[in-house]
């Protein structure tokens, strides 16, 4: 067995792009501030000492031009790793992701695959307001041509980012920087992936079945070992890709279950939440006990001093819970 | 718009390009001897033929459009000096990055001709798969990406590109076109700002033709030239006569030389002038008096190139009229052949958009599938 | 009684621009080719010539400067009324729309309502390809701090533009280009509003609930007709504003109806029809008979040969609903 | 990043602004007679005030967020000539488009320190109801639009905010602040190439301070200067020393006496140096020496402007100190106070996203209530 290391989450995806970076010689990182600095979050630290200052590259700031040069370093054989510094910072890039990234390979009929990962810290819960909180996931997923993911522990942070690097297709790469450095975990030293496309059954339970992904994901399993507290039996999915996304697991989840509980962080109007619910009850409608619910963040923008009360918390899980196994 | 001698090199560019001219061709077709050298006279017939097949093809294609034969077209009458000039100067692997209207570019490349009207059609023969709008090009073969219709996006790209070019050390230098209303995007910048700090191999052509659709170039920009602009970039920027040919290539075969060599881009700004409409689906007398296009004509590309094989003794009005004629009637060949093609089976809807589809996408085409069988249960025999 | 007249969408846009531009002085139209020519689609025809260039200005061709300096321009006191000239071009705008415009209020404590309303035409249906068709209106509903408005013939066009108009927030107003000259009927020539907030039942049916936007409602309506062939009893509801939008009047339908089909032209995945299954199911769960279904656009970038396959069509609406009530 | 003089003004915009010099200050704090009448001594002492009160606030507000009562904090230490420079020239209806590095003329404006403490703490006393980040500021009564994070998303809020100025016949003169790196997004460009095409009456002001965060400004542009780039959109741009309080004011009184008089716009790029990390959040030992700050301490626009009043026999070292210590005191009060109040009241959570909220949010409120009431019963007596 292979030899594994106890580590945060910066520290699992800066391993995933070190030994990529080392694998893949095509491989390049651009980004603001990823270079000697290592980023501001410091993923990228040590990679332009060991690689160069033409493979690891500070960019000017300006999104749109680090996505754009990304796709075109793409066709040009490379394999670029963008960093948007905050995921609220994307949009400016958006252009470049769902206009050009997204459809190259379907309007060029496969002549062209530009594969590009970007990776970007994303979520609330660091005080940061309306700018350096947002989970704007729904926008990608919403367009087809990208693959979205998100890591939600140290193991499935190196495992998914390195499968996301090998991965043929674009992918839209979620950290969740709350837990950046809270997550701790013991992650082999050695290369290995974690595939894509599939859901994880992080806990067994029979009443209700939550689902979440990325910084939900530890919420969920508290608000699960609370729900125990009170006899409920919960089974909790980390969903990992969001796009395309394992609703067979959830659904097979569900059939038994009976119940579902969506879980995120985004507004919850037009958020995934609601994409799941969807999707779920249109296949399981048989075996559905209560309505499927989802517990987003409000439809404002993302708050600063109250945000306690906008994130989603393992006591209202528990609340909406014992509601819908209650109903 | 003016075309005058005294913008063609402009402030802060003139010490690195020192010795290019606006103009070159004079008005009998006579330049000075220096710049005879810029072209062979056999590659001068080869232009003026492909300025023809480019010039046919705009006609034919648009009454094929009136016909609803095409569902969309898009000339580039009068603007072929730029196109096929820039791409002149190129090596055959050197990516063209093109909007959608430099089809000069794609003649001078080689592209064959049924490969164009395939995709114009979007039958089943298109490399495309019938996915893009008419127009919406992509040859990978000949080293030219996909177009896309939001402008603007190609030069990042082609900044890209040519960063990639230079770190995988295979010399290409991409060249992207784009137009002057064009240079009004947030990605102008950000390419010619990316493509200064990375010092990377490329070349920006912008295409001014006086309009972006019913825009005139006066509503786009309060600055003198676009050209100038790169010197905000820390690179050159020249204006040029976009539609004298040799200004062209001794513009560009230098931008592209320096850009192989390692000195970095350079931006080209190309006075020109788009002599038809913006696209089939648009009417400029609404906009313009019908003698401005007229004025242009005197200045047409494809008349000053043709008084320049003249005055080196080539293509005669005879050479002239044949391969005209040898146009119209390859093109109509073509047209024949192509329409024929069926459309491109359903199940390339469902292909590329990642490389396998999800399970999304899966269900979705297995659900339409059903419903075909049941709406039409012979018709569509899908696996 | 007033007088009306029978006119296209486009028409009925055009005179709710020149009420509106006549009424209040601060009012502007800023777009790309929307003055002198009129727009593409000829929407602000004769608009400049009446009010002058200083007050329905061509822009330069970028759509983030065209939003980004509305927004300047309504904190300044102005009106302005945006043209982005294809939805599928909003993209280089939207940090400016979703950032800056859709937070503005919240974030300075109500100090400043920018109010922008910003008018494009969207949607399939025309042999546009990937960047004439799009329906990105997910995009924006998603946003918390927008108002999301689809007219679906002309009478509605002008009455709902005028309230957008009237309206302090901002809005995105989607204009359904396919019908733009094709839905023509009687438009009262007075200025009026049609409210905002409110769905519309445009036909009344006992046996499944029908609901869409825009282009989709003349469809929907076509495929109730030909379901009333079939002998069911269809009721279609026009939703009109999608944020905030009206559950309330789809949720007292589906709880007689037992049933709902969603319609729409966007990519399925995570589109406004996952929104409206989960946020009705979740209210009307004891009255369902059937899973709460959508049709939307395939999870492909936009087609251009294979165009009438991606679009709903009304024979495979009438093919899920008989699905749906055979359930 | 060089400041010297020859830099003072750029190319094509020489000519319409011949007159404006890099540098007016001499090292020892004496200038050109021509020049001293920009400014009368009681402004002067106003004005040194200002930046004492601007550094103390940084100093102790640091030291708050070390200490944890400050969720976050960005000094503007080293760049205040230019913030209160600009600020100094405006009429007091002009708004200002901060980015979050410009609390100098928040000060010179007169926004009273307890509301912005109030948004530093995010308490129920702010205006902005506690809803961003610390800095993050608006006081509508102050002309102070919102500032927001996305960098240079306010440049073309300016740049509308002129044209409205002019159409509604306001008069007013909006100034934009950005930096250098904020230059590189393409809102600078679309914002400055709109402002010069509709002649807007605005400022652009280029903190220029050699970083965005941990980047250098060589790796933001190869151009020689930001200024330059105004030529590529038809207005002047001037480069000046920006920690010469007497230089800013003077290019800026032109810019906006011309942008008031119908002129236009104007881009100032004024050199200055961020001496402190880029935020509470930010290392710079990571990524700069420690003695280059102490270099540019030798030029710290304070030191600068007492060493002028100095000159002009005004605020003596008495003078300083007693001004110092009222700062300090002032601000001891002040933080107490403001500590004291409490959070927004939860209601505030669900206001003003639009007028009214809708159905969607109302619902969400009403169940959150509802949650509320189980887990808290007696806390929460919300509507
Ligand atoms: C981002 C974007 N906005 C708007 C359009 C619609 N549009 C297509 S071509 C065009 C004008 C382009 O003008 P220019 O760049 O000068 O090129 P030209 O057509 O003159 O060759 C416009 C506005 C578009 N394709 N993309
Ligand atoms: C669009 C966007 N991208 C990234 C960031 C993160 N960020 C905050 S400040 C900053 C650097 C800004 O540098 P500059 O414009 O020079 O201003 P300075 O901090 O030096 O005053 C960056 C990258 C942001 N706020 N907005
Ligand atoms: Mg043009
Ligand atoms: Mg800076």
């Amino acid at each position: 067995m292979s030899e594994s290391k106890s580590m945060n989450m910066i520290g699992a995806l800066n391993q995933a792009l070190d030994l990529y970076l080392e694998r893949e010689t095509n491989a390049v990182i651009l980004g603001e501030d990823v270079g000697h600095f290592g980023g501001v979050f410091r993923v990228t630290a040590g990679l332009q000492e060991k690689y160069g200052v033409e493979r690891v590259m500070d960019a000017p700031l300006a999104e749109a031009g680090i996505a754009g040069m990304a796709v075109g370093m793409a066709l040009g054989g490379l394999e670029p790793i963008i960093e948007i510094q905050f995921a609220d910072f994307i949009f400016p890039a958006i252009d470049q992701i769902v206009n050009e990234l997204a459809k190259y390979r379907y309007r060029s009929g496969a002549q062209y695959a530009p594969k590009v990962v970007v990776r970007t810290p994303y979520g609330g819960g660091i005080r940061g307001g309306h700018y350096h909180s947002q989970s704007p996931e729904a926008h990608f997923v919403h367009t087809p041509g990208l693959r979205v993911v998100f890591p939600s522990n140290p193991y499935m942070a190196k495992g998914l980012l390195l499968a996301a690097l090998e991965c043929p297709d674009p992918v839209i790469f979620f950290e969740p920087k709350r837990i950046y450095r809270a997550s701790q975990g013991d992650v082999p030293l050695e290369y290995y992936t974690v595939p894509l496309d599939r859901a994880w059954t992080m806990r067994h339970g029979e009443d209700a079945t939550l689902v979440a992904w990325g910084a939900m994901v530890p919420i969920c399993l508290e608000a699960a070992a609370l729900a125990e507290g009170e006899g409920y039996d919960i089974e909790v999915i980390d969903l990992a890709s969001l796009a395309p996304y394992d609703s067979a697991t959830v659904e097979r989840s569900v059939t038994r279950t009976g119940r579902l509980l969506v879980v995120h962080e985004a507004p919850q109007t037009c958020g995934f939440g609601a994409e799941l619910v969807a999707g779920v009850q249109d296949v399981v409608f048989p075996y559905l006990e209560a309505p499927l619910r989802r517990l987003g963040g409000f439809d404002t923008p993302f708050p600063y001093t109250l945000e306690s009360h906008y994130m989603p918390s393992a006591d209202r899980i528990l609340f909406e819970l014992r509601e819908l196994i209650d109903y | 718009m003016s075309g005058s001698a005294d913008t063609a090199s402009v402030g802060a560019t003139k010490a690195e390009f020192p010795e290019v001219p606006f103009a070159i061709l004079n008005a009998d077709g006579s330049c000075d001897p220096e710049y005879r050298e810029l072209i062979d006279d056999a590659d001068v017939v080869r232009v003026l033929q492909t300025l023809w097949l480019n010039r046919v093809i705009d006609q034919r294609f648009l009454k094929l459009q009136r016909q609803g034969r095409l569902g969309f077209y898009m000339t580039s009458t009068g603007e072929e000096a730029t196109t096929i000039g820039a791409a002149y100067c190129l090596r055959d692997d050197d990516p063209i990055f093109l909007t959608y209207r430099e089809l000069g570019a794609l003649l001078w490349r080689g592209v064959p001709l049924e490969m164009l009207m395939n995709q114009l059609i979007g039958n089943g023969q298109d490399v495309n798969k019938g996915r893009q709008m008419p127009i919406h090009f992509c040859f990978r073969d000949w080293a030219v990406p996909s177009i896309s219709s939001p402008v603007g996006t190609q030069l990042p790209h082609a900044c890209g590109f040519g960063y990639a070019s230079r770190l995988r050390g295979t010399a290409q230098v991409p060249l992207a076109f784009l137009g002057e209303g064009t240079a009004s995007q947030g990605d102008f910048h950000t390419a010619l700002n990316f493509a200064g700090v990375f010092r990377t191999p490329c070349v920006f052509v912008i295409r001014n033709n006086g309009y972006a659709i019913s825009t005139p170039e006066s509503q786009q920009t309060a600055s003198e030239s676009l050209a100038i602009r790169a010197s905000g970039y820390g690179f050159p920027g020249i204006r040029i006569d976009g539609n004298d040919f040799l200004a062209v290539i001794n513009a560009m075969g230098q931008a592209v030389e320096r850009a192989r060599g390692g000195g970095g881009p350079t931006l080209v700004e190309a006075l020109t002038y788009r002599i038809g409409a913006h696209s089939t689906a648009d009417d400029p007398s609404v906009y313009r008096s019908a003698d401005e296009p007229e004025r242009w004509r005197a200045l047409d590309p494809l008349e000053r190139l043709t008084a320049h094989a003249r005055w080196r003794g080539l293509f005669s009005e005879e050479d002239e009229r044949a391969w005209r004629e040898s146009c119209e009637a390859r093109i109509s060949a073509l047209v024949t052949a192509c329409e024929a093609w069926p459309p491109p089976p359903l199940e390339t809807l469902f292909q590329d958009v990642l490389r396998d589809p999800g399970l999304q996408l899966r269900r979705q085409r297995d659900r339409y599938l059903a419903y075909l069988r049941v709406r039409e249960p012979d018709a569509h025999e899908v696996p």
